[in-house]
């Protein structure tokens, strides 16, 4: 969270009109996706963005890229404000601001072969100047990714999950990018291959100092790949800090349970750990509690969570958290 | 689940001790990386198009289906030429004559010949079933594209429209239309223009919203494609297979309305030969005379399993979700 | 549920004016009305003229429009034009009975036939009895009605003799007309109800349950069939509008006084308040029906609500 | 070895598909001890669910299982008819799976569900059944069970189904639970609390768990014993202690390496397992894992490597050509 932050998001706000649809009209109401939600990422470094589905995590990635039109707040990008922008004055971003997916089988047309899929971009932001240079491009991509010649001209349907995550690996990387939003990139992979992608996207961090939003449900990936952290339950975000100070000193109280709930591959210390098990469910986005989100789960429940939605404040160290309990 | 006897090379593949011992040398050597066998792809190489034209190859009704309406096309181009009679040519001398060398399916109360007649039908059938369902195709595939597309408000207005139109069974409309147009051949188009595109309509809407949901549109905003390259390069291509195959469907759907109205008596007027016509022309004579009904009777059923026939073949082997 | 059935209806009531208006000024577009001299050859001009008044046809469209809609809001259809001393409110009268006892017949009997063919062919799959289900199937999708009506009464009234070629009035006279009406439903209910239960044979809830010890009748008969019927309950709907189509080809040819018979001696006298009478009176039953079947389905299924 | 409530000796199955042949298991040996936790760990496809629905015979019919040995609670099972099978299913054996928001049925109410093994293997009339059910939804912790037991699943989160799916697999008091990625479709924090009540069903009814999973951090917080599976063949077999602490095949080691520990302050360096797993249509001759293997052998890539028992634990079993008897042919051959 230093000065020369090159993704600002700053009161940013996604809500949805959800059109209830049953047997008749139904009524429509509105889903709070996205409330409040403030943060930067420095250049070169990796924001994780963890929480539970349906915390609004991905919302957040989508709004930032303009995929949504925010409902309020800004996103500003190196120093330029993006969130009112039009398409067409956005076009140089779409080239600086890429994102890879969570699904590898619905993120690729299953109607293009993988020369198309990468190379699209190329040509489309005349990144190339002829068929050659583009067949290069594209086979120098590939290599980057670790897939083989062979593979350039065939279907997406054709590959494993880890491959096809690999090509979209290399579709944003095509542009080469500045700020890459990687949505749950591993969550539909193997164990053993997500390993493979989060070093690709490490190395590629190294080589070319890419700067990434990387949203994930998996707390140790996140610690591990992220240089800060954000928490983010029933569309706010509650907590935020460097990771290190994150983990090692987590205060809200959302926070403490979720970590302790990471099932840890490592028998003895799983027998001594304490675990916060949280009672009952995440309430529905579309009627969320009043006040604090989490009040409903909470242990450490005030009176006045049910009247009012903390603030996040510092509580030092660029260490942010939204909880009463650290206010009084 | 059944139990059959064992599957060759299943235990094979372990060695006893003993064999173990006796191993050529060499076996316990690394083996080298590049005789390691990963992520290598051992099938050819197929897009969705060749995928699905070797599947369709390999379904026989479809196949014999593609035969049937070639043989009828033939039928309704080469029939009338191949004859030397007229299809509303009377001769009072060989009134409801039988199949023979000179008549092929025999002749009406009139005297017509009856292959003239039906292979006339078949001009008719194929153009109405043709000319139908391309029409409808074009105006399905226009509105329920729009209404998918645009979304929001303007899709919500477009499907009450079609809400409201299709509340009513079609056939109600087709006959209104055909009152008022009279009996002719574009009239049956014209009326069947009328609500048959509200299927196609839909469900080329569904598909595309379908397809705008998923993540690889999503990825062709992100790199910068504007809506139009979208819908080019992404929705049309792969919303191309359910709407041949529910176009493929209107066809014999078409021909069966248009048999039908002519039929019932409000479709093709005598003496113009359809079908339907030539099948109702004979139900007063068809304890004595049966082959005057055989013969349309059976060209309609023919032709209908044919296209359905294609249209199965084609539904399987464009049907997205039969493939990973 | 109230609210629900309402705006079902404030819907159908919009689907209804466009039918009726739609209907209205086509019926009247048509070039030679009735009553125009020169259609009616043997009658005075005078004559004529004081018919087309007391149908109110001299008046200006718009208005005969209005005067229209304002017997119909009395639930009056005004009077047939060609059978002079009917009103078109007679004739559905006496018209719909002997059609709706030969439509409900054949439901019973596509329902009857379909459903279980269909289940077995499913269970059985590969077997005997899948195939011949198929092939009945294909054909009731690819023959029209009216062949196969004309086949069953070539082959049972005329040459085998076993029951009657035509007419209304005992149970042998319904046989053909509900065999008929029923066949192509019969096959789309098969294939329908074929396709839904092996769907649902793969659902996870189909593996829980035999998971917990049910054994396989009950698997089949309690949790496949209730899942795999919804389909077949949605598709009653359109099945009604199949009928209509069909039973104006099996009143015809089987001189059933039917509404079917009705409808299309009068679109081929082109009478045209009997038309735009009988059209209103299906449009309005078959939007009625449907909602029906909407609230079966609902009952059926607990997932759906009926929201307000 | 007759000590074994669960016993499978060589369980081969496959499923014929368009194009070919599946060979989902391969052949494998696997045991189950009255009232332990036994972990079955594997990536998707590697026929760890497979191998159980084998067992269980809930596979489709495209299916062929083969097996020198099926025995349970003593009873030889291969013997047994269809019928028998079923009626031992929900009642001495339960089963839950992966997805709770598809595994009920959502045409009948949560009571009916539940109430369904009662009335089948305890014969009990609907008055007993209903008290039963209603101590079985409080039980795994649903509130107002009375009035729960009268709603449909889509009423429920997909964590209450999941106790639902509980409550019906332990209603019976069955000699084993199988549980197939129980916690796989739901959120970590409702993860924990399913792990959580399956450990204190454990604890209150002493039946016998097997967890299939691909999860390791899953299976080290609750299991005792664990088995690895890669590409429809066991690769090691043990302790969780000898798995975790001493793995022995190289599949193991490369698993518990490729994942991240929410521990881990410094940043360790993941080593993935190259590659991807073997195509089950055409497996590869010798070791599945040969293709993705650092320390492949020729031999690795011709015959498959026995599970032997390893010197490291007693009970610890490993499949690899590089240790147990086959090792020391190599150590032979190097002289």
């Amino acid at each position: 969270m230093t000065a020369d932050a090159l993704l600002k998001a700053e009161n940013l706000k996604m809500f949805f009109d959800i059109r209830t649809t049953a047997l008749g009209k139904g009524s429509v109401k509105q889903l709070k996706a996205v409330n409040d939600v403030s943060f930067s990422i420095g250049k070169g470094r990796t924001f994780g963005l963890v929480g539970e589905s349906g915390c609004g995590k991905t919302t957040v990635g989508r709004t930032i890229l303009k995929l949504y039109k925010a409902t309020g707040g800004r996103v500003v990008y190196d120093g330029a404000d993006i969130t009112g922008m039009g398409e067409r004055e956005f076009f140089p971003y779409r080239r600086k601001m890429q994102m890879i997916f969570q699904d590898p089988y619905t993120s690729l047309d299953p109607r293009q072969p993988v020369s198309e899929i990468i190379g699209a971009p190329l040509t489309l932001h005349r990144l190339v100047s002829s068929n050659a240079e583009r067949a290069d491009r594209v086979r120098e991509l590939i290599h980057m990714v670790g897939l083989k010649d062979d593979h350039i001209n065939r279907y997406p349907h054709e590959f494993s999950g880890g491959q096809r995550q690999r090509i979209g690996i290399a579709r944003a990387l095509a542009m080469m990018p500045e700020f890459i939003v990687c949505d749950e990139p591993i969550s539909a992979l193997d164990v053993s291959i997500q390993a493979q992608i989060i070093n690709i996207l490490e190395e590629f961090q190294e080589r070319f100092g890419f700067t990434y939003l990387f949203i994930s449900h998996d707390l140790s990936v996140v610690r591990h790949i992220s240089h800060d952290v954000g928490v983010m339950y029933l569309g706010n975000l509650v907590e935020a800090a460097a990771v290190n100070e994150l983990y090692g000193n987590m205060k809200h109280p959302y926070t403490q349970s979720l970590l302790s709930a990471v099932p840890i591959a490592d028998p003895v210390a799983a027998r001594g750990r304490k675990r916060i098990i949280l009672e009952g469910d995440v309430p529905s986005p579309l009627d969320p509690p009043s006040g604090c989100p989490f009040r409903t789960r909470c242990r450490n429940v005030l009176p006045v969570c049910a009247q009012e939605n903390p603030k996040l404040a510092d509580i030092g160290g660029g260490h942010i958290v939204a909880c009463h309990n650290m206010l009084v | 689940m059944k139990k059959t006897t064992d599957l060759p090379g299943d235990e094979a593949e372990y060695l006893t001790e003993g064999e173990i011992a006796c191993l050529p040398d060499g076996l316990f050597e690394r083996l080298p990386d590049g005789e390691k066998q990963t992520d290598v792809i051992n099938r050819p190489s197929v897009s969705y198009w060749e995928n699905a034209r070797s599947k369709l190859m390999a379904d026989p009704l479809a196949m014999a289906g593609f035969v049937v309406i070639a043989l009828m096309i033939a039928l309704a181009v080469a029939g009338p030429m191949i004859r030397p009679y007229a299809y509303d040519e009377q001769n009072y001398s060989v009134i409801n004559q039988t199949p023979d060398g000179d008549h092929w399916f025999g002749t009406d109360k009139f005297g017509r010949d009856l292959f003239v007649r039906v292979a006339y039908g078949a001009r008719i059938s194929l153009t109405v079933g043709v000319a139908a369902a391309f029409i409808n195709m074009v105006i399905g595939v226009i509105y329920g594209g729009i209404s998918g597309f645009v979304g929001g408000r303007t899709d919500m207005l477009m499907m009450r429209i079609v809400d409201i139109i299709m509340a009513v069974p079609s056939l109600l409309y087709i006959i209104l239309v055909m009152v008022f147009l009279g009996a002719h051949m574009h009239s049956i188009i014209i009326a069947l223009c009328f609500t048959y595109w509200l299927g196609t309509a839909r469900i080329v809407r569904a598909q595309i919203l379908s397809i705008k949901s998923q993540d690889f549109v999503l990825a062709a905003k992100v790199i910068g494609e504007s809506d139009l390259k979208i819908l080019l390069r992404h929705l049309i291509p792969n919303s191309m297979g359910p709407i041949i195959v529910t176009v493929t469907f209107l066809i014999p759907q078409a021909i069966f309305y248009e048999a039908f109205l002519s039929f019932i008596g409000i479709g093709i007027a005598v003496p113009v030969a359809s079908w339907g016509t030539l099948a109702n022309d004979s139900l007063s004579n068809m304890n004595t005379y049966p082959h005057l009904m055989l013969f349309p009777a059976l060209a309609i059923s023919i032709t209908i399993f044919a296209f359905n026939f294609i249209g199965d073949g084609l539904r399987d082997a464009l049907d997205p979700r039969l493939k990973r | 549920m109230t609210k629900y059935v309402l705006k079902r209806l404030l819907a159908a009531a919009i689907s209804m004016l466009v039918l009726i208006t739609a209907t209205f000024f086509l019926m009247h577009a048509v070039p030679g009305s009735p009553f125009n001299p020169g259609e009616q050859r043997n009658v005075p001009p005078k004559v004529l003229e004081n018919l087309r008044s007391k149908y109110g046809l001299d008046l200006p469209v718009w208005k005969q429009y209005l005067n229209y809609m304002n017997s119909l809001s009395h639930g009056n259809l005004g009077y047939s034009f060609k059978k002079l001393n009917y009103t078109v409110n007679e004739l559905i009268v006496s018209g719909f009975p002997a059609s709706a006892v030969v439509g409900a017949l054949a439901i019973v009997a596509a329902l009857a036939v379909g459903v279980p063919l269909g289940i077995t062919s499913a269970l059985k799959r590969g077997g005997w009895l899948d195939w011949l289900s198929m092939i009945l199937a294909t054909i009731g999708i690819s023959m029209p009605i009216f062949i196969i009506a004309i086949l069953l009464m070539y082959v049972f009234s005329m040459k085998l003799q076993i029951l009657p070629i035509y007419g209304y009035g005992t149970a042998s006279h319904l046989v053909i007309p509900v065999v008929c009406l029923a066949f192509s439903p019969i096959a789309y209910i098969t294939r329908l109800m074929r396709s839904s239960m092996l769907e649902v044979s793969r659902q996870d809830y189909i593996r829980s349950a035999r998971a917990r010890g049910v054994s396989e009748f009950m698997v089949i008969a309690k949790h496949g069939v209730r899942n795999s019927i919804l389909p077949v309950v949605t598709y009653i709907g359109p099945l009604i509008a199949i009928l209509l189509t069909g039973s104006f080809v099996v009143e015809r040819l089987f001189m059933i006084p039917g509404l079917g018979r009705y409808f299309v001696t009068a679109v081929s006298e082109r009478d045209y308040s009997v038309i735009l009478g009988i059209t209103i009176f299906y449009g309005a039953f078959i939007m009625l029906c449907t909602l029906l079947v909407d609230i079966a389905y609902a009952i059926i299924d607990p997932r759906v609500k009926f929201t307000d | 070895m007759s000590g074994h409530l669960l016993e499978i000796q060589n369980l081969r199955t496959d499923f014929s598909i368009a194009g070919g042949v599946v060979r989902a298991v391969r052949g494998i040996d696997l045991f189950v001890d009255k009232g332990e936790f036994l972990g079955v760990v594997g990536e998707s496809g590697c026929g760890k669910s497979v191998t159980m629905l084998s067992v269980m015979r809930l596979l489709s019919e495209n299916a062929t299982v083969q097996a020198d040995k099926l025995a349970f609670d003593g009873r030889d099972l291969l013997s047994q008819g269809h019928k028998k099978m079923r009626r031992m299913l929900g009642d001495e054996i339960g089963m839950i799976f992966q997805d709770p928001m598809t595994s009920l049925d959502p045409l009948y109410t949560i009571g009916n569900q539940i109430m369904e093994p009662l009335r089948i293997h305890r014969k009990m009339g609907a008055g007993e059944a209903r008290r039963r059910a209603v101590e079985m939804l409080d039980l795994v912790g649903i509130s107002s069970p009375e009035q729960r037991l009268k709603q449909y699943p889509h009423e429920f989160s997909g964590g209450m189904r999941q106790r639902v799916m509980i409550a019906i697999a332990m209603s019976c008091n069955p000699k084993l639970l199988i549980a197939d990625e129980p916690t796989t479709a739901l959120d970590v924090t409702i993860q924990a609390q399913i792990l959580e009540l399956m450990k204190d069903m454990q604890a209150k009814f002493s039946a016998a768990t097997l967890l299939i999973t691909h999860d390791l951090g899953v299976i080290a917080s609750t299991c005792s014993r664990v088995v690895v599976m890669y590409g429809g063949l066991i690769m090691e077999s043990g302790s969780v202690e000898d798995i975790f602490y001493h793995p022995m095949h190289p599949y193991t080691t490369g698993l518990l390496s490729s994942i991240s520990d929410v521990g881990d302050t410094g940043k360790k360096k993941l080593s993935p397992i190259p590659g991807s797993p073997p195509d089950l249509m055409n497996p590869p001759a010798g070791c599945p894992f040969t293709a993705r293997c650092d320390s492949a052998m020729r031999i690795c890539a011709k015959a498959r490597p026995a599970l032997a028992a390893s010197e490291t634990g007693v009970g610890h079993g490993v499949a690899c050509w590089l240790t147990g008897a086959a090792a020391k042919g190599t150590e032979a051959l190097a002289k």
